[in-house]
């Protein structure tokens, strides 16, 4: 079972870990993505994240059926926020159960992993002195 | 034939609007879509990558591109 | 930083996250035991953990510890609880933040592998037709 | 010297107590009482393992118990 959201509002991390919940689960590893106050030794004061949201969802959903398939795990649940974010607010969770906690983890980090690279969500740094689109330029 | 391309992030900062209109010919490919879009605005050349989304997929550098197909500019992601 | 608990009540996952929150942090990651329903296909009525209450809060800190040494992370929360527990329930939790994903996956496999081998607690598993102390025998 | 030692687990129904008076010769080490308890009961010959923590810390074979030390047996653990 998966659950794929893109919100513009705070994200629940107790909702996320509600619906891995199983009963023949042995365990859920959960990965909280988070707003560091720097980057590169540069003070961040916000982050602003856009989304190409139809398609964004699309890949989520591709990201989950691919880790279902790959490792053994029973539930995923994957949501990511959009908009302005403040330092320590939360970007993105992922959750995952499984049988055997092994899984869990492999397939918690395949899902974050992945969806940094494929998932068509932009990140703008803003900084004291200007902001930047992260990753833009090699 | 007349494309309504969606930009993004950087893409959409180069291009200075957040849709815009862009003619090709019929059978264009995404390869080719893409080069022609490195011709009109030289800075894409300057990001890391350039994907172009074709109805809300990674769109083949082979892909035909069809009237009415939703493309998207896809420049470096970095969510999460 | 580090907070180490064995409780004979609920754990509370949002407690953990908590103490793992920092602006320094990128992410953290958790990882949430719960009770299966079954043991090598065999139904399980629920579990007993005892523990060595002194030695394992202090082999759960010395965990913590070397996760800090080896592992690039900010600060670790290991809660364990005692006592009866029935399906779904939640005998473990451990949070890890860190600046950066990997190295809070790595450290959060670290202390539960570690944990299931080093810290004197001990788990019987209750059947319709008996009981049996896990990994006892061989 | 008399001990008391803390069981738990399967230690504690192979003993049949939660703690048990022991007597050792002084200068016992933990791999001499870790002997002398499998001739007395011979059933943790069956676990897959029996560690011995001196003063809540695991005793290494050659550790010197001293009276008044803080003895307890560890069958396999199984946390988590």
């Amino acid at each position: 079972m998966i659950d794929i959201q893109l919100k513009t509002t705070s994200l629940s991390i107790p909702d996320c870990e509600a619906f891995v919940e199983t009963d023949a689960a042995g365990g859920a590893v959960v990965f909280i993505g988070t707003v560091r106050n720097k980057t590169q030794s540069k003070a961040v004061i916000r982050l602003e994240f856009e989304a190409y949201a139809p398609m964004a969802i699309r890949e989520m959903r591709k990201i989950a059926e691919r880790a279902t398939t790959e490792f053994a795990v029973l539930r995923i649940a994957i949501h990511h926020r959009t908009g302005v974010l403040g330092i320590g607010e939360v970007p993105v969770v992922i959750a995952v159960s499984a049988a055997h906690r092994g899984a869990a983890f492999a397939a918690c980090q395949f899902c974050i992993d992945t969806l940094k690279e494929t998932v068509p969500i932009w990140k703008r740094e803003f900084f004291e002195d200007g902001d930047t689109w992260v990753a833009a330029h090699p | 034939m007349n494309l309504k391309i969606l930009t993004f992030g950087i893409a959409r900062d180069i291009v200075g609007g957040s849709t815009f209109s862009f003619t090709v010919a019929r059978g264009t490919t995404v390869a080719q879509l893409k080069q022609t879009l490195l011709d009109r605005y030289p800075t894409f050349g300057n990001l890391s990558s350039l994907l172009i989304a074709v109805n809300e997929e990674y769109g083949d550098d082979d892909t035909i591109i069809e009237e009415n197909d939703d493309i998207a500019l896809i420049p470096p992601v970095s969510g999460g």
